[in-house]
């Protein structure tokens, strides 16, 4: 009967476990899977990823680069699962995605859909 | 495991079924146009031993016998196939769908049930 | 006495995930429980059908999201059964060491929210969640996310276990090894805890098997069958694997079997990284074309922390042609009316939670 | 015209000869003593409905790993404040299949009853609102009506869970209140009185806790169970009756309930202390501070009781009541009556 009692005032002088999230910051493996980042100048457009994301979130859209008009693609975050297919499938891997995690918190969902330029 | 005939199916599940394969493991149906087939995955427990009983249905009459009285597990496994088979058990008491949210129109698992447009992405 | 329809809806406190029960109560005695599902209905299987091999890796994780790894791999054993892929002598200990991770994170969780249903203010399921974190963590170092890893490549892993992976390994392992011990002792010795899991929900050995429940339920009722051993894949016999079984049929047996699994799976963890062989464990990367299936159709089972998952594929040439999911959580939810006759109502959230649904699995 | 005026006068004479000055000076100062006194009552009750459920939010979650509130005020003083303004601005609305005045008038009973038994209980030997001979049977006069209280609140709900845990009230309170008072019945036979000065007074040299062990634990079971403090919190069973009585109750009632939660709370922790552990009394500290102190105490070991225990069975507490609480306090009353033939504690 009172041994349970002593296990939770055990409990209550242990120190604190949980993290408060916007103050104190968690520490993420340099492999997290996050925000997507694009290298403009490596993509040679080819759409590879757009074919293998299994959500279709990735749209190839023609944007102005200083080479004239090219198709790069745009993400939907929205339906974005970050599995990480379409940075395993690019040939010329321009395509990573980094420990960031900011730029995806958004307020507008409109502002989900990143544009190839947002993707720097 | 041969195929079985369809007409001496339930004989040969209700052999098993004194043979000892008294664990039903799952009943599935795969949608092969001209024909439907359907598998019955038994099992006995204390042997370790499993069985595939499997046989084909013709796509304009699909009615098969209950196997509830053998194994009561076929019960929710009967209702989700002639919901998404269109394959009608014969001899069971519950006819509410398994499924709640949906009308109950068309069986989506076969072939002929295709999506609606692809979906495209908002620009 | 006069009978009410109690409709204990999809947004409940203590259903886990989205399930409607309609119970019909006789005073305090349950005559019948009516499982109303299909709220979480995805329609995996048909859109298995129109994906690509590798690309239904997503969405096979998606089918039990608390424990995505045992799943994915479950898919990805059955795609390499397909096109005839051996899995490499390291990604087979890699693979064990990442499901059994997996199996304790998500027994923890069961334990945490079954303590949760019987009342305990929340307490109980803060401990199990800050071991599960743990866990998660590790995971979440070994392959890049927390909770949805696609991790598993045709015969191995897309990444090797990390340089420090072992010792932080072994340090998680062994706190969470001691604060089993104290909830062990915290929940066993009390008794308003006993009262509410002791014969509580009884499932005989014959009901048990015709009612074709499966994993700790089956187990819980005096049946020695665990997939692990039985169809003895990855090596588990090698590495010692005893599984648990209880001959109560209570919600205590259930619970029982359980708490063993998880000290189970802590030795199957610590022994599998000891003998795990070097090499390289990485399997093929992802690609749009990918290889043509040699044999017509595959079954393969696999141990799933809710109990024995089956998937039943039929092969063509790039997709599969029909993907059918045997999930366990499925068929222990049709036992539940079974089980709770005559029970108490507020039993009834006692016999949920010992049997671990999560609706995902159920829905499909 | 004339006759009014004079009609007037006759009856002010009249009733001025009815209120004799010292009479009069009576009213006014019970009148104001007791207003006044109640206003610092109720305001000293909000302020511990504040202060104490910072308190249980921060234990419950230091036992539990995590923060609990840190956003509204210092360390989350406010959180508390903040909640009770959200809710009192939110829309009251009475569900239509509810009956109204039922409804509505029970929820507002409970709350000033229970403000109105905290004038009976006297805080120190000097502030006290009136000196009740009988005030112990009083206070459980009020405590026993809550249940049926509840009851009604719960009935009148309209709604299926609300009438299910109306009904476990009625039979909770069959299972606990007996002994709880035939644990009051020895203590006011070890004090001689009902009164609580008395029975403070009576503990001077050895405390009734010690006196009669088993008493004071029936008690404190009971007393759980009055409270609706985890493991007994069948009424409000969150995980089977969603939360039971509450179920259809307006955000502004349900800040009036939580309210009323902690002030029964106090309450409960006060008679606790005031029964069994000597009240005020205390070496060298000014006689609120001890009486705080303890008051605290107990109010930590009931939260981490509400932090370990599972919720218990109806039918269980039914026979733990009968089997084991009510043969309990009949072995106390025996044992305090051969204490009291012995005269070993006056």
């Amino acid at each position: 009967m009172i041994k349970p009692l002593i296990t939770t005032t055990v409990q209550i002088f242990k120190s604190r476990f949980t993290v408060v999230y916007p103050e104190e910051e968690e520490k993420l493996p340099d492999n997290y899977r996050g925000k997507i980042r694009l290298d403009m100048k490596t993509c040679i457009s080819c759409g590879a990823c757009a074919r293998i994301c299994p959500n279709q979130t990735i749209d190839m859209v023609d944007t102005y680069t200083d080479k004239g008009i090219k198709k790069m693609p745009l993400v939907n975050f929205e339906r974005c699962l970050f599995c990480a297919m379409c940075e395993e499938v690019c040939p010329t891997n321009c395509l990573v995605l980094t420990k960031n995690l900011e730029d995806v918190e958004v307020y507008d969902r409109r502002d989900l859909i990143k544009r190839p330029e947002e993707l720097e | 495991m041969p195929k079985i005939e369809y007409a001496n199916l339930d004989a040969e599940i209700e052999k098993l079924h004194s043979e000892g394969f008294t664990y039903l493991t799952k009943i599935t149906a795969v949608d092969y146009v001209d024909h439907v087939e359907v598998l019955y995955f038994l099992r006995d427990i204390e042997k370790n031993k499993e069985i595939v009983v499997r046989s084909d249905l013709a796509p304009n009459y699909l009615r098969l016998k209950s196997i509830m009285h053998l194994y009561p597990a076929a019960d929710w496994y009967e209702r989700e196939l002639s919901e998404m088979f269109g394959i009608d058990f014969i001899g069971r008491k519950t006819k509410r769908l398994l499924l709640e949210k949906w009308d109950g129109k068309g069986n989506p698992l076969r072939k002929s049930f295709t999506w609606g447009s692809k979906y495209e992405v908002q620009e | 006495m006069s009978e009410t329809k109690i409709n204990i809806g999809p947004i409940h406190p203590s259903t886990h995930g989205v399930l409607r029960l309609v119970v019909t109560v006789d005073g305090d005695t349950i005559k019948e429980v009516e499982p109303h599902i299909g709220f979480l209905h995805r329609g995996v299987e048909k859109l298995a059908e129109s994906r690509m091999y590798m690309q239904n890796i997503v969405y096979m994780e998606k089918l039990d999201y608390a424990a995505p790894m045992a799943h994915q791999e479950l898919y990805v054993s059955t795609v390499e059964k397909l096109l005839g892929i051996e899995v490499k002598e390291r990604a087979e200990y890699v693979r064990v060491v990442l499901l059994e991770l997996q199996r304790i994170a998500s027994h923890l969780l069961w334990l945490g929210t079954m303590c949760n249903d019987i009342g305990q203010m929340f307490s109980m399921f803060m401990w199990t969640m800050r071991d599960r974190d743990m866990i998660l963590r590790l995971l979440q170092e070994a392959t890049g996310q927390r909770m949805f890893y696609v991790n598993m490549r045709l015969g191995g892993v897309n990444r090797d276990l990390p340089a420090g992976f072992e010792d932080d390994t072994y340090k998680v392992l062994d706190s969470i090894e001691h604060s089993l011990g104290e909830y062990k002792d915290f929940l066993e010795s009390n008794p308003v805890f006993m009262e509410r899991l002791k014969n509580v929900g009884v499932l005989s050995r014959e009901n048990a098997i015709r009612l074709g429940v499966t994993g700790p339920v089956l187990r819980g009722s005096g049946i020695d069958y665990d997939v692990r051993r039985n169809s003895s894949y990855y090596k588990y016999t090698k590495l010692g694997f005893r599984p648990a079984v209880e001959t109560g049929g209570d919600s205590f047996a259930r619970y029982k079997v359980r708490m063993k699994e998880m000290q189970e799976s802590i030795s199957l963890v610590r022994k599998a990284l000891e003998e795990m062989p070097k090499g390289d464990a990485l399997g093929l990367p992802i690609k749009l074309i990918g290889a043509v299936p040699k044999e017509k159709e595959a079954i393969v089972k696999r141990e799933l922390p809710r109990g024995e998952g089956m998937m039943y594929m039929v092969a063509d040439k790039q997709r599969p042609y029909r993907l059918a999911i045997r999930a366990p959580a499925f068929i222990n939810l049709a036992a539940l009316d079974h089980i709770s006759r005559g029970q108490r109502l507020a039993d009834l959230f006692a016999i949920l939670g010992s049997l671990d649904l999560v609706m995902a699995d159920v829905d499909k | 015209m004339l006759t009014n005026e004079l009609a007037y006068s006759k009856a002010v004479a009249y009733i001025m000869s009815l209120l004799s000055w010292d009479k009069l000076n009576f009213i006014y100062n019970f009148v104001l003593a007791n207003i006044v006194y109640g206003v610092i009552v109720i305001i000293g009750v909000m302020l511990f409905v504040v202060i104490f459920g910072w308190v249980e939010r921060k234990v419950m979650a230091k036992a539990q790993f995590r923060h609990g509130p840190t956003k509204v005020g210092p360390y989350g003083f406010f959180q508390n404040i903040a909640d009770a303004l959200k809710l009192l601005s939110k829309e009251n609305f009475i569900p239509e299949s509810a009956d109204k005045y039922l409804f509505v008038s029970s929820i507002v009973f409970i709350l000033a009853i229970l403000l109105f038994s905290m004038l009976i209980v006297p805080f120190s030997g000097g502030i006290y609102a009136v000196d009740l001979s009988v005030a112990l049977l009083a206070i459980f006069v009020l405590l026993s009506v809550l249940p049926i209280l509840i009851f009604v609140a719960g009935w009148s709900s309209g709604n299926k869970f609300g009438s299910i845990s109306a009904q476990r009230s009625i039979i909770m309170m069959v299972s606990y209140e007996m002994p709880m008072l035939m644990v009051i019945a020895a203590v006011a036979l070890a004090a001689h009185s009902f009164s609580f000065f008395s029975i403070v007074g009576a503990q001077s040299n050895m405390y009734f806790a010690v006196l009669m062990p088993i008493g004071f634990v029936v008690f404190f079971i009971a007393m759980l169970a009055e409270l609706e403090r985890p493991p007994f919190d069948i009424r409000e069973a969150d995980s089977e009756l969603i939360s039971g009585w509450l179920t259809d109750v307006g955000a502004p009632f349900y800040a009036s309930v939580l309210i009323v939660d902690y002030a029964r709370m106090l309450l409960g922790s006060l008679l606790i202390v005031l029964l069994f552990f000597g009240g005020w009394q205390g070496p060298f500290l000014p006689k609120v501070a001890w009486l705080l102190i303890k008051v605290f105490i107990v109010a930590i070991f009931i939260i981490v009781l509400r932090a370990t225990y599972v919720r218990m069975r109806l039918d269980r507490l039914l026979r733990f009541g009968w089997l084991w609480l009510l043969p309990l306090s009949i072995i106390n009353l025996i044992w305090v009556y051969f204490f009291m033939v012995w005269g070993v504690i006056l």
